[in-house]
């Protein structure tokens, strides 16, 4: 699967979700129609999307996505078409938050943020875990082993309804104390 | 809560590997591991979208609704037709499927909520879709801020998709004086590990001052643990925790009681684990820090100054130059509140510092939960805050990011007891000066970011 | 404040024509008046239009700031940017005038606050820009809602251009009984006259059962004038009014005080006054009013059902039938507030239904003022309102107009103490039962529209 | 001065401010930009807004605009671009709201309204105070002789500023005690 677009360059560390849709925006009770408001609380955010109308790969520094675990900043990227979110390092819960909902958050390192920053166009080959800028620049990186199927089936929740009955045989063993031998 | 039994296991285990093991129903790959959540707070904002989602593809069946929790909390009572509606869904959802619901008149804030109900347990799990989440460790607990979708699948299976995070031990030498607070040590942990420092780790805190931390306490400093970036914190549980559970509502009593103590009592680090990161701190050696920047890593010693490397953005946004004293700053506005400060010994700080005195800004004061509301107007603090001046009103989150009660307007300049001065955290263009609630409580009389002390000085010249 | 001196003018007038003519600056073209006005009272949603008008266009100068007072109170703390914006216009341009502000921890509803702090006076003018300042009525007192420019008007050239209007006189016998309150008298004389049978009239209230009513139920009979399109309301002063006036703040005290006094002895209508038109009132013929309807002339005795001729839209909106008995209604939400009903007596009357009771659906409580709140206080009320499940918290307008802090999901039905039941009114698609503070604490409890007798009935039959 | 334009006609008595536009949305500063709120509070008020577009005169029933004070009631009819309303009856603020604002509250009987909500499109004489409709019926009306130089000129706050020397003298009599006389 690969992920081919043009990149939204935000030059910024810690981008927090505050930043990415600010608490306001929060009232609704559904997941959809919340690109609007991505990057609401960010001074220059709508001008930048307004420079990159039809970005869908953001490339961006370092913890990004930290602070609120509203998964309204994943929702809102979703809405607005961005399909990747390339970056040094990502805030836990944005990271999760990015895999269930299809959102590739691709971790490289500094120097290559500074080369990807500058590419008005990238392709992420999802399988293959490369980065490929158009001056021929390919840069690795791994995805979670686990989450990555979600990016492709979007089955966080399938996945765990089909655990269900073991968690309830897990939860009947540990109520008998039955669990002790193999932790 | 069944215990993991440290004792028939061969390797020495932090805590936090002894509550993980004891919750891993399957490994998966990838270092991730499904771990079963003992209970889940649901709150208004984030739980909708997943209880719809189960109610549209999972025939609205719940894994176990006896382990879930519902609280409506961020804008209670609701402040338009859409907050509103947020509220009545996660009314009619907790009434179908019995859920326990705290609502007006009864609410607060979920993370000073679920423990004064009796529902955070010492080597249990938790989830909610809060980041703050983390403020539950401070009972032992591996309590986990998630996003919906995780939420969602808990309230669904049972169970998180954990990555399992590598654990920093983070001892705890000396004792709080000078003046500091919690609140301190909190920010000076993060402005140790720095904004991003703790990111993939859990926080476990050891060391011999852990005894003299009370619950409040202990529960302000884990409340941070997100804002270094950590999964959680976590402290296990003591004396301390024993008695603030006693007697607690969903709770038993009596024997029952005492002989879940007494499996709790085994939930501490082996002497031996070893941690994938060691840092120490010497409360001894605390100030009070008041954050400068825009982001709670950006905190000094209130005797202190704008750093002189501080971030171009951060002073751009806050109107602040490197080499401003800090007491210098004036503020607009002053909130005490929050799930980081709002429980009792927090309101009986702020009071400490305004009893007999006046604002001079709007100041707000809100505890964190009915009940915090209710034992502070029994001690009189509503009568300490209301005669300085001060608002006295409900629990809300709604100050801390902006979204009802005391939304700052763009440019104004706030010194709030809360946890997080992002850019436009508590309204947009607004400033937030992060400190404790005594700190606040002193800039909301002097109008400036001001120490307690600097009142005792001036009441001696006045005397 | 000059009088009149009534007995230098040989035409009989009513107690409106005294202090309208003391207050006539020029007659001007087609029976309309350049009547000055005393005091401002100056809100954050109406008033900085207004004042950026003058600002930008006349220099910024205003008549005399000494006769303006400003409040934020509709929605304080702001829920918003916006609000937020709207407060810091309010605070700003008070404090660059030297206007006296009333502002978060020491705010409340405008109408609440103005009397309490002593700035409403016998015989004078007074204009808002909100149409419930007709409450100030009740002190004899000239009080008229006005829009924006209008209110600019004043601020800028002290004045008001009125239409003089009729007289209506409202003689009231009898004594209020039964249950009955000054609400269900304000109710029903909407329902007598018609929701805008008012209109064009000065409500002027006579009769000897006006001696019984306190200042509170005053301002609560005055408050709704305006629901029957009235232009205002007005009460003759009596020694209710001087002793309430007795020592406020803004005030003069000792002979000052009393020279006053003399002075508002003499507005009292002649004897022979001739009025446009009249209406008689038995207040011991009133029973508890509920209004059933989408406005506050659609009420009837609680005892009652919804009427046989009731209008189609409104039962469409309100999801009601004819003949359905009020009784019946069940309820989804109840608030007692507003500048109707939220003095310190509408808060022990709720009280005293609700002690040693619990609420049965989310109920909100809230005090017209941080005055009101603090006596509540001081007498224990707002234990008795938690005790019994109520959310007590600050003064506030947000509730009554759908703006904050209680708005009603749509199709929730709200039994309510404030004064407006218009489609949307407390949230887009909420449906609105007006009622006293009492009846809305026995439906609380209730959890359907009840009387307070039928809890007396309950505690005698469980007993 | 003539008014002609296309007719709205709302056949409902005692339209309330709630209803022209409800208290959320006064939480602006500045008199303009409102008309997107327009009868937000109405059940099919977008519907009936739709219908006619170009609406610039309201027909409408009894006690037009009751309820609330707020100005924005007239502000934000006045931003859809409405110029006249015709009822038998106005509630008293809104009434002066409309002639502060440049909207003419025009009052003919009921009769007149049964005619007037059936008529596309009107031709409102402010001077000969007349209402034309298509098919030539005429209805007679009274401006508020003082209030319609507003209309006119929009000068209600130019005339009271005009007044402020005057009012300052009568000021100074009552101080002194010299009005009794007058009254």
């Amino acid at each position: 699967m690969t992920i081919e677009g043009n990149v939204l360059p935000l030059d910024r560390a810690n981008v927090d979700t505050d930043q990415i849709i600010p608490a306001h925006y929060l009232t609704g009770i559904e997941t959809t129609g919340l690109g609007k408001h991505l990057f609401a609380g960010m001074t220059g955010g709508a001008e930048l999307l307004a420079a990159h109308p039809d970005a869908s790969i953001l490339v961006t520094r370092e913890n990004f996505g930290c602070g609120s675990s509203r998964e309204h900043a994943a929702w809102s990227l979703v809405d607005r078409g961005f399909r990747a979110v390339v970056a040094p390092s990502f805030a836990r819960i944005f990271f999760e938050n990015a895999y269930n909902n299809g959102i590739a958050p691709i971790v490289v390192d500094d120097a290559a943020i500074d080369a990807l920053l500058a590419a008005p166009r990238l392709q992420i080959d999802l399988e293959a875990e490369t980065v490929l800028a158009p001056d021929g620049a390919t840069f690795g990186f791994t995805l979670d082993p686990l989450r990555k199927q979600f990016l492709f089936s979007g089955g966080y929740m399938a996945f765990l309804a089909a655990k269900r009955d073991a968690v309830r045989t897990w939860l009947q063993r540990r109520a008998k104390g039955q669990l002790v031998q193999e932790t | 809560m069944e215990m993991s039994r440290s004792d028939l296991q061969s390797k020495p285990r932090s805590l936090f590997e002894k509550v993980w093991d004891a919750h891993v129903v399957e490994e998966l790959a990838g270092g991730n591991a499904l771990v079963f959540v003992d209970k889940i707070v649901a709150h208004e904002i984030t739980t909708p979208q997943g209880a719809f989602e189960i109610e549209r593809r999972y025939e609205d069946k719940l894994f176990d609704p006896a382990r879930i929790i519902a609280i409506n909390d961020h804008v209670s009572p609701a402040k338009d037709t859409e907050t509103a509606i947020q509220a009545k869904v996660l009314r009619d959802w907790a009434k179908r499927h019995g859920i326990v619901l705290y609502d007006i008149g009864q609410n607060g804030i979920c993370h000073v909520v679920a423990p004064e109900r009796g529902h955070v347990e010492p080597g249990s799990t938790m989830a909610c879709g809060d980041s703050h989440t983390c403020t539950l460790g401070a009972f032992g607990a591996f309590a986990l801020g998630v996003g919906t979708t995780a939420q969602g699948g808990a309230m669904l299976a049972g169970c998180l998709i954990v990555q399992r995070p590598k654990v920093m031990r983070v001892t705890l030498d000396g004792r709080l004086q000078h003046g500091a607070t919690a609140k301190d040590l909190a920010l000076t942990v993060v402005a140790t590990l720095g904004f991003k420092g703790g990111t993939g780790y859990v926080l476990e805190y050891a060391g011999d001052a852990l005894a003299t931390l009370s619950m409040d306490e202990r529960m302000t400093v884990c409340n941070m643990a997100i804002e270094a970036g950590a999964t959680t914190g976590l402290i296990g549980p003591d004396e301390t925790t024993f008695s603030y559970l006693r007697g607690r509502e969903n709770q038993p009593t009596g024997d029952a009681f005492e002989r879940k103590v007494d499996g709790w009592r085994e939930l501490a680090a082996d002497p031996d684990a070893v941690y994938d990161r060691e840092v120490r701190i010497d409360l001894s050696a605390l100030r009070p820090m008041v954050s400068w920047g825009t982001n709670p890593g950006e905190a000094v010693p209130i005797d202190g100054a704008v750093p002189a490397n501080a971030d171009a953005g951060s002073l751009r946004y806050m109107d602040l130059e490197p080499g401003r004293a800090l007491r210098s700053i004036p503020i607009d506005q002053a909130f005490i509140g929050s799930c980081t400060n709002s429980r009792l010994s927090d309101l009986r700080a702020a009071a400490e510092v305004l009893r007999g005195r006046t604002v001079s800004i709007p100041t707000i004061v809100t505890p964190g939960s009915q009940a915090v509301k209710r034992a502070a107007e029994r001690e009189g603090l509503h009568d300490v805050f209301q005669d300085a001046g001060a608002l006295w009103t409900h629990s809300s989150c709604g100050p801390c990011l902006g979204m009802s009660m005391g939304v700052l307007a763009p440019g104004a300049r706030c010194i709030s007891s809360t946890n997080r001065n992002f850019p436009g955290r508590m309204g947009t263009g607004g400033r937030v000066h992060l400190a404790s609630p005594a700190v606040v409580a002193a800039s909301a009389v002097l109008g400036r970011i001001a120490s307690p002390d600097e009142l005792a000085v001036e009441a001696l010249a006045a005397g």
